[in-house]
């Protein structure tokens, strides 16, 4: 009995050494959490969330193109000509643009070279909101990914939306490889 | 009492063996050191081996383009190995399953060495699909696992997805089922040897056999369950190995005969090869007590079979390609006899379908020298048989624009000589190290044909 | 758990099997008759009840079936159809082979597995060997002390040719 | 990472140090990170693939290193994203801008992402190319972005900034003395003519242009019969017979867009004019010759003679008329009859002796074809004259001239004497050279002023007859260059830039029209489209008769060598071989004979069998004066005592890829009867024994008698519009049909092998769309070339006189696809809207897919392929994926411009509309050849043509239902033939 007991114990806890792997293996290359220190300390909580501005405009690309886009340093200066003049961190904004050596911000969303995602096709033709991907941005001092951004993460929001399969072919285009992979 | 001694059946073992002696003649090689022999084939085994895994480095590191194959032709040495290999794989278990169930009890001789056989010889075969892959570092993409990517499956309507299946049941099915044979015989080793290392090896490897009647019991109807499921098996693997090209659209490849057709030619191939290793074995370790000239002579047979079947294959494969109509199924069949191939398409007609005739006659059958040189020819044939369906149906298909030639680079001829060496280690280093012929199985007919072969009830 | 067993040794597989039949007359259990190779009909002389193996493949290899057909069916037809050279999502044809390697796979993998905890084989076990020589050539007829009387014992394998009758006490795993 | 997070490694404290990539990320393009090699980094093109072992081995254990800690420290490598510093108006990231300019001389839109041009179209706006493009055109982008460019001015050798060169320059040429002289190509820019000739006045020069490949010999024809300096413009679209001798005009005689959109508007059978007639007559295969309803082969010579007795026929001269052999007189006999029963015709001839041309002059005077089907435009542009370059060259050697500035010309590789002109050159004491990269001439020179490349320029240009093309930058210059306009503007001291000199000529000129009264926005405008109709910048000659009486005496009096004539052509990826550093135009299959990376000896299979020589076979053609060593090419309808090479090769100094390729063909040319004479060169030809296999994209010359490419005669089409569509061989299909593939959009594809020429363009601007990589040559030896699209030529018929069949084959995107059943891993599968899609990132190469391809249309990457040259990289459309090594690829129905076009409509909320998507091998088309769309919208020009008698599809008894359908080849043939 005393075996048995001691090849339970073995087995659940090679069980568990096997799930903890598979679970951290599933997590590996997708950084979510991923927050990294950025050159200028800009809070998306501040901005974003107090005062309440659109998030278009300064990702005004995001309707437009692929690309949302981080926006040029002069944007920010539309503002901070005026406010906040004496901040370090607003300096580091003017001294850019001075000495034309431009900012280095630390990327945090990130797909793979293979992976086409568009922008557009998301907040324009689908009009989805911005936080349904990237998170309570409004909240978050220093942004960070809020989500896996793997395929398995697109593909169950598309099958929820009904455009991937298992529908039925002809609505599940949503779900053809070559929508992200050419 | 007066015992009947049967003509018919010769006796599988020299009258004089005792049990003792039988396993002393088999057992013994194992408890002394190499012979000079031994280690110079081991030696240049190994140097293949080594010659091929570099060349295999290189080409993974590299790409795929070292090998010769082009936008045209995108199998050739690669898929003819793995198709040689998987060919040859088949004798041993063919041998030790379907003989069993026909109770053909002279396999007991051979079967040992021809599961074996087909063992390193799947193994070698293995070894191709994973290396023709242009990123063999996802072969496991095959597996159909819950990807982390998300619903992403695989095809389980292609051939090759079929082929990793079959490959692999194949592999592991033949694997037990030899090891499983082995139990009794590695008990043996470990109760006779002295040493004491080698007593802990093989206690280990023997999984603790003590010949009782209970677990014989068990053992023998578990003989019986795994060749009748490894007959099928078998039977399926180069079945489905030739839906890899029965399925496809190409000329040459799409052809309904390719299951019976290349299921015939495996146990030709494997024969063959059976045959070469045989004749060298029995020679080497003094075994033509139990690998008799009457196994041979055995298989010979089976060669002279199957070659035929092989053949008429051939001629079904021509007369359907011109009774087809189809143009382009002509067109391959005559492009694979008068093309630029043709050397390669009658070097196969002559070893496969040719050179077995020879045995035909008891005289040559029966004539060592002469059969081994034969099945060095079947080996050639089979492998060409091979080249001649991947490479000339591919060179030249339905569109004249993309016809091209094709000719292998000195990494595709190390590599496949790499294999043999793979093939070759293995099989040193297995009868040094294991019971070469199932003693135990062979000391169960040791009466066979002899005077006695019956149990007595009492002591006169 | 150590226990006394009378142990027959015989040379002759047609002498263990013979001297069988008589203590199966006679009654007299039979522990076990280790022997170095399977000899014909001693099982039956034993009385040993038919394997049940042949079940354990029959449920296993239908287990094997079943689960390919549902992989199969599951994955490229429920969960992720994709259109495949325009063949049917459910293309039962196309799933043939598998289901069969996945039968036999199941099936034969299941067997060795419970044929091997059937009769207690793991790799590194170490069994009690009663005499060297059991796994080579000599047959050993085990009586359990207990449950059989050793002078009969003694005196029916003898007839029978053992060359050696003698007493052990084991612990037979 | 916080603490680190400017280094260039992965600032963990597992310390794997992975390097991180900082470099374009803001614009989240997808420059390869997997397949980083070289493409055009050594020059090697042939060893790339050995060099990189290193790399990729590292790779692989790189993997297996940095497997090992990835449960404990989950890595982040940091990625940087930069912004812009300042708002760019018209600017968003991944939005694709187009502007519009012009190369040489061909209207063209230039795709620009990010600032960065990647990808040259046709301008649709333009009358006169439609929208159309040649192969040149298509590969043009790789030359703005070619590293061989030299970065800054050079004096003697040394590397100065512009102010000091213009300086020393300016010094150097005021204390020359002797004659100075300004070498330029031909020059259509009226602005960039009124510069020179402020230049030549101020300074003190003269100005000659020089031509490699000259037509003067038409120029001086039109001069004497018109007193026009010009060239002629021909109207195909309104010729029912078009007769050409030699003239290559759907290649490289004339312009070839503009030429190849009129002739294919006659090559639809349906079109109300009826089908044009082309009669081709030719001493080697050309592209044109390839086309045509009736080709003949004949020598230079005989072409001449029976020209000679056209004209004495068509022009009524019978002085003119000799005794010729049978053969010749009935083809005359024929090519007469052929014109004089047509209503509008045209005769050509690409021979550049002057006489010859005013015979042609004569003829189509003769046949009212002037004004019609061909005119003579004059305008202020400036044309080659090739007395004067050859008397320059006299200079040169004589120690005339003091001062000679080389614009845009290379005469010390293509003069048809090259060492004459480098011992002339030698003596001349101001060698200036505009070169853009250094090329044979600019290194004998002692000040360089490399030019701006056309995408960086400003100009303009007098295009087909009324149209005016703008050449504006569509960046700045990538390299220390300057245009050669500025560099003139500068020796002058003329302030301000070539642009605001240029706009202020148009300002000047400028009168109110067309609704435009503003100058501002008709330069918009101008600047906008591209082109523009300015019909007051043209006017044509008037057509006195012409006098060919003496011409057709100069012909016949015109002495031939001995032995085997040599004739020099132009190939139509190379040319004339100044943009002979293009990988692009080195890889593309030439149309006749399929051969990439080389130029080679063109001989007549009866020529071969006589002297047991193979294609590849290394010989020898010597004349008195030159000889070459080259492979011989054995192909169907070259002349049996011609023997043909491509000029354009054989540069000595051409940047990486271009030095050293084949040989040099252009001194075999000879300067004759006042003229430039590229086919009367004569020789003989030896074996050496040596064998160089060429590296074709085909080897098999024949369809071996299969229903692949299905043609028909214009009487039967006559009789019934289905004629010759029907299949050989029809199978019983028992396979039910399992996914009815019609809802939505399904998108399926059309070429008209009628209009079709074969040109190969589609095939250079599908690997610019598409990042086809290029192999190099000994990988396509081995067959392994990468293009998603090839064009396959079959001949058929008397090798002599063969007929030539043009096919582009392409993924047929099959709806049975039997590539997708073999995949094991689902790598290829097919989508709702009927593509057969590629996913690389699941391929994992086991070639399965490409085996059972009936059509063999897929390629395997077998090599990490190069793309990491740090400026062609520029070039790559970041659209699309670089494939690794070990992955397959195919034509995509180039599914980015899909993407493009759908979500372009769905952002305006609207139903996508025929023409909102194009693929880029339909865009290229010069003959629209190929229409692509959405086959379940009715109204859209795919449905249409699916619907057509001529449509079928390839292999159709394979049931594997292509979704690239072709249209019957209908050919012209007349009933008597010669």
């Amino acid at each position: 009995m005393k075996k048995l007991i001691g090849a339970f114990v073995a087995l659940a806890a090679f069980g568990a050494l096997g799930a903890y792997i598979v679970v951290q293996a599933r997590s590996i290359g997708y950084n979510q959490g991923y927050a990294p220190d950025q050159p200028v300390k800009f809070s998306h909580k501040l901005h974003a969330g107090d005062l309440k501005m659109d998030c278009q405009y300064c990702h005004f690309a995001a309707d437009k193109g692929r690309h949302a886009g981080i926006p040029p340093t002069e944007l920010c200066l539309n503002c901070h000509s005026q406010v906040k003049t004496n901040s370090p961190e607003i300096k580091k904004l003017q001294e850019a643009l001075d000495s034309g050596e431009n900012i280095q911000w630390n990327r945090v969303n990130f797909f793979p070279d293979y992976a086409y995602f568009n922008h557009a096709q998301h907040v324009n033709v689908a009009q989805l909101d911005c936080k349904q991907c990237h998170g309570p941005v409004d909240e978050m001092e220093i942004y960070y990914q809020h989500e896996k951004l793997n395929m398995g993460w697109c593909i169950n929001c598309r099958r929820d939306k009904g455009i991937a399969p298992p529908e039925d072919h002809k609505r599940a285009a949503g779900g053809d490889c070559q929508k992200c992979h050419y | 009492m007066a015992e009947h001694v049967s003509k018919l059946r010769q006796p599988l073992v020299p009258e004089d063996r005792t049990y003792k002696q039988m396993s002393e003649d088999v057992l013994d090689t194992l408890e002394r050191k190499p012979t000079k022999a031994w280690l110079a084939g081991f030696s240049i085994s190994v140097l293949f081996l080594t010659i091929g895994l570099i060349v295999i480095g290189y080409q993974i590191a590299t790409g795929i383009g070292v090998w010769g194959l082009n936008k045209t032709i995108g199998w050739s040495w690669d898929i003819t190995n793995f198709v040689f290999c998987v060919g040859i794989g088949h004798a041993g278990t063919l041998i030790s399953a379907i003989l069993l169930i026909f109770r053909q009890r002279w396999r007991t001789a051979i079967n040992r060495a021809a599961e074996a056989m087909t063992i390193f010889a799947v193994a070698c075969a293995g070894l191709f699909p994973l290396i023709h892959m242009g990123r063999p570092w996802l072969a496991y993409f095959v597996f159909p696992y819950p990807n982390t990517l998300g619903p992403l499956w695989v095809n389980f309507k292609s051939p090759l997805l079929w082929d990793v299946f079959a490959i692999s049941t194949y592999l592991t099915v033949s694997l037990v089922f030899w090891y499983m044979g082995l139990l009794p015989d590695l008990a043996t080793v470990r109760d006779r040897t002295k040493s004491k290392f080698r007593k802990a090896i093989y206690g280990a490897l023997s999984f603790g056999w003590n010949g009782s009647t209970r677990t014989w019991h068990h053992f023998e109807v578990l003989s019986l369950i795994l060749a009748g499921l490894a007959t099928p098996l078998v039977l399926s693997v180069h079945t489905i190995v030739s839906f890899d090209f029965a399925t496809s659209v190409i000329p040459g490849w799409h052809t309904t005969i390719f299951p019976p057709y290349f299921v015939a030619g495996a146990i030709f191939s494997g024969f063959g090869m059976v045959l070469t290793l045989l004749i060298i074995t029995r020679k080497v370790m003094n075994w033509e007590n139990y690998i008799t000239v009457g196994h041979v002579e055995a298989m010979c047979k089976v060669i002279i079979l199957t070659g035929t079947m092989v053949g008429l294959a051939y001629g079904t494969e021509f007369f359907i390609a011109w009774y087809s109509g189809n143009p382009y199924e002509r067109y391959a069949f005559v492009n694979r006899a008068f093309g630029p191939y043709w050397w390669a398409y009658w070097t196969m007609i002559s070893c496969n379908v040719i050179s077995p005739q020879f045995f035909w006659f008891k005289k040559l059958r029966r004539n060592m020298t002469f059969v081994f040189i034969i099945t060095i020819f079947v080996n050639i044939g089979m492998w060409f048989e091979r080249f001649v369906i991947i490479t000339t149906s591919l060179h030249r298909d339905f569109l004249p624009s993309s016809w091209a030639m094709y000719s292998p680079t000195w990494v595709e001829i190390w590599t496949f000589i790499g294999t043999f060496g793979l093939f070759f280690t293995l099989f040193f280093l297995f009868i040094r190290l294991l019971p070469g012929i199932a003693v135990a199985e062979v000391k169960s007919v040791k009466r066979y044909g002899q005077k006695g072969d019956k149990p007595v009830n009492v002591i006169a | 758990m150590k226990k006394d067993f009378i142990l027959a040794t015989f040379e002759d597989d047609r002498h263990v099997l013979a001297a069988t039949k008589k203590a199966r007359d006679k009654n007299m259990p039979i522990f076990d008759i280790y022997t170095p190779f399977p000899v014909h009909g001693l099982d039956e002389a034993m009385g040993i009840k038919r394997s049940i193996l042949p079940y354990v493949t029959l449920v296993a290899g239908a287990m094997g079936l079943l689960i390919a057909i549902a992989l199969q069916v599951y994955t490229n037809a429920i969960d992720w159809p994709i259109i495949v050279g325009g063949k049917p999502f459910n293309s039962i044809p196309a799933f043939v082979p598998i289901s069969f390697e996945l039968t036999v796979l199941f099936g034969a993998h299941t067997t060795v597995a419970a044929f091997l905890a059937l009769n207690k084989l793991y790799p590194g076990k170490q069994p009690h060997i009663f005499h060297p020589e059991q796994t080579c050539h000599t047959f050993i007829m085990a009586f359990e002390k207990n449950s059989v009387n050793a002078e009969e014992v003694s005196q029916l394998v003898k007839e029978f040719g053992a060359v050696e009758v003698k007493e052990e006490s084991a612990d037979v795993k | 990472m916080s603490d680190n997070k400017n280094d260039k490694t992965c600032g963990t404290s597992c310390g794997c140090g992975t390097p991180v990539e900082g470099y374009w990320q803001n614009v989240e393009d997808k420059l390869p990170t997997e397949a980083k090699t070289q493409e055009f980094a050594d020059g090697e093109f042939d060893s790339f693939s050995i060099k990189k072992d290193r790399r990729s081995f590292l790779k692989i254990m790189g993997f297996s290193v940095s497997a090992l800690p990835l449960t404990g420290c989950v890595k982040i490598p940091v990625r940087k994203a930069i912004p812009y510093l300042e708002k760019q108006a018209t600017q968003y990231p991944g939005v694709a801008n187009y502007f519009a300019t012009t190369f040489k001389g061909n209207p063209v839109m230039i795709k620009v992402r990010e600032g960065r041009p990647i990808k040259a179209e046709g301008n649709k706006l333009s009358v006169a190319t439609e929208g159309g493009t040649d192969a040149q055109i298509q590969a043009s982008i790789l030359d703005l972005y070619d590293s061989n460019r030299l970065r800054s001015a050079y004096v003697d050798g040394k590397a100065v900034e512009w102010d000091e060169f213009d300086k020393k320059l300016k010094s150097a040429i005021s204390e020359q003395s002797g004659k100075k002289v300004l070498v330029t190509r031909e020059v259509t820019s009226p602005s960039e003519i009124k510069l020179i000739n402020e230049f030549k006045d101020s300074m003190g020069f003269d100005h000659v242009v020089y031509e490699p490949v000259s037509r003067y010999g038409i120029y001086k024809a039109n001069e004497k019969a018109f007193g026009a300096f010009a060239p002629n413009t021909y109207f195909l679209e309104d010729a029912d017979t078009i007769v050409s001798f030699g003239a290559d005009f759907l290649g490289t005689f004339g312009n070839n867009v503009q030429q190849s959109a009129d002739y294919s508007k006659r090559r639809v059978p349906t079109n109300p004019k009826g089908l044009n007639k082309h009669i081709h007559v030719e001493a080697l295969m050309s592209l044109t010759g390839s086309n045509a309803d009736h080709r003949y082969t004949r020598s230079v010579k005989s072409q001449r003679e029976v020209l000679t007795n056209v004209y004495a026929s068509i022009a009524g001269d019978s002085s003119a008329k000799a005794k010729l052999s049978e053969a010749d007189q009935k083809l005359a006999d024929f090519v007469v009859k052929e014109l004089k029963a047509s209503k509008s015709s045209v005769l050509m001839s690409d021979d550049n002796n002057v006489d010859v041309q005013v015979m042609v002059a004569a003829i189509n005077k003769a046949l009212g074809n002037y004004g019609n089907t061909v005119k003579v435009v004059k305008t202020e542009a400036v044309y080659a004259n090739d007395e004067q370059f050859n008397k320059l060259v006299e200079d040169m050697n004589a120690g005339k001239i003091g001062t000679a500035m080389f614009l845009g010309t290379n005469p010390a590789y293509n003069f048809h004497a090259p060492k004459t002109f480098v011992e002339g050159l030698k003596k001349v004491g101001i060698r200036v050279s505009f070169a853009l990269a250094a090329d044979e001439t600019s290194t004998l020179c002692n000040f360089v002023a490399p030019d701006n490349h056309a995408y960086e320029t400003w100009s303009y240009n007098m295009g087909v007859e009324g149209e005016v093309s703008f050449t504006q930058p569509v960046i700045q210059p990538l390299f220390g260059s300057r245009m050669a306009t500025e560099t003139l503007m500068a020796l002058m001291d003329k302030e301000g830039s070539f642009h605001d000199y240029m706009k202020a000529n148009w300002k000047n000129s400028f009168s109110p029209s067309n609704g435009i009264s503003v100058f501002e926005n008709f330069w918009n405008k101008a600047l906008h489209d591209g082109v523009m109709q300015v019909s007051s910048m043209f006017s044509e000659a008037s057509y006195g008769s012409v006098n060919a009486s003496s011409s057709a005496k100069a012909v016949k009096a015109i002495k031939y060598g001995k032995g085997l004539n040599v004739v020099t052509y132009q190939k139509f990826a190379i040319q004339d071989g100044d943009m002979a550093n293009n990988p692009l135009l080195h890889e593309m299959p030439d149309p006749i004979t399929k051969a990439t990376w080389d130029n080679y000896i063109m001989v007549s299979p009866s020529f071969a069998k006589a002297n047991n020589i193979k294609s590849g076979d290394v010989v020898k053609v010597e004349t008195e004066s030159y000889n070459v060593t080259l492979p011989a090419a054995v192909i169907p309808g070259v002349e049996a005592n011609t023997v043909a090479v491509a000029v354009g090769y054989g540069r000595t100094q051409s940047g990486k890829v271009g030095t050293g390729m084949g040989a040099n063909a252009f001194p075999f040319v000879t300067f004759a009867n006042g003229s430039f004479d590229y086919n009367t060169s004569f020789g003989k030809l030896s074996k050496t024994g040596a064998h160089r296999g060429l590296a074709l994209s085909q080897t098999s010359m024949s369809m071996h008698g299969r229903d692949i490419v299905r043609e028909t005669t214009l009487e039967k089409f006559e009789s019934d519009k289905g004629a010759g569509n029907k299949p050989k061989m029809k199978l019983p299909q028992i396979y039910p049909v399992h996914h009815q593939l019609q809802e939505g959009h399904q998108w399926a594809m059309a070429i008209d092998l009628n209009t079709c020429t074969g040109c190969s363009t589609c095939v250079i601007a599908c690997n610019t769309e598409n990042n086809v990589p290029v192999v190099g040559r000994t990988e396509v030896h081995r067959r392994r070339d990468m293009h998603w699209m090839r064009i396959d030529r079959y001949f058929a018929g008397d090798e002599q006189e063969p007929e030539t069949v043009h096919m582009p084959m392409l993924c047929q995107h099959c709806e049975n696809a039997p590539c997708e059943n073999v995949c094991p891993v689902l790598a290829t599968v097919h989508s709702s809207d009927g593509i057969n899609q590629q996913v690389y990132n699941r391929c994992i190469g086991t070639r399965y897919c490409a085996n059972n391809c009936p059509y063999k249309v897929r390629r395997f990457n077998w090599f990490n392929y190069d793309h990491s040259d740090e400026y062609a990289r520029l070039a790559l459309n970041p659209d699309v994926s670089i494939r690794s090594r070990g992955v397959m690829e195919k034509c995509s129905f180039c599914m980015q411009r899909i993407q493009e076009g759908k979500l372009k409509a769905k952002r305006e909320r609207r139903e996508l509309q025929p023409g909102d998507i194009e693929t880029a091998c339909q865009q290229s088309c010069p003959t629209n050849a190929i229409v692509f769309g959405d086959m379940n919208d009715k109204n859209s020009p795919i449905a249409k043509m699916l619907e057509n008698p001529r449509t079928y599809t390839v292999l159709e008894e394979l049931n594997v239902k292509p979704r690239v359908n072709y249209m019957v080849k209908v050919r012209n043939k007349s009933k008597e033939e010669v």
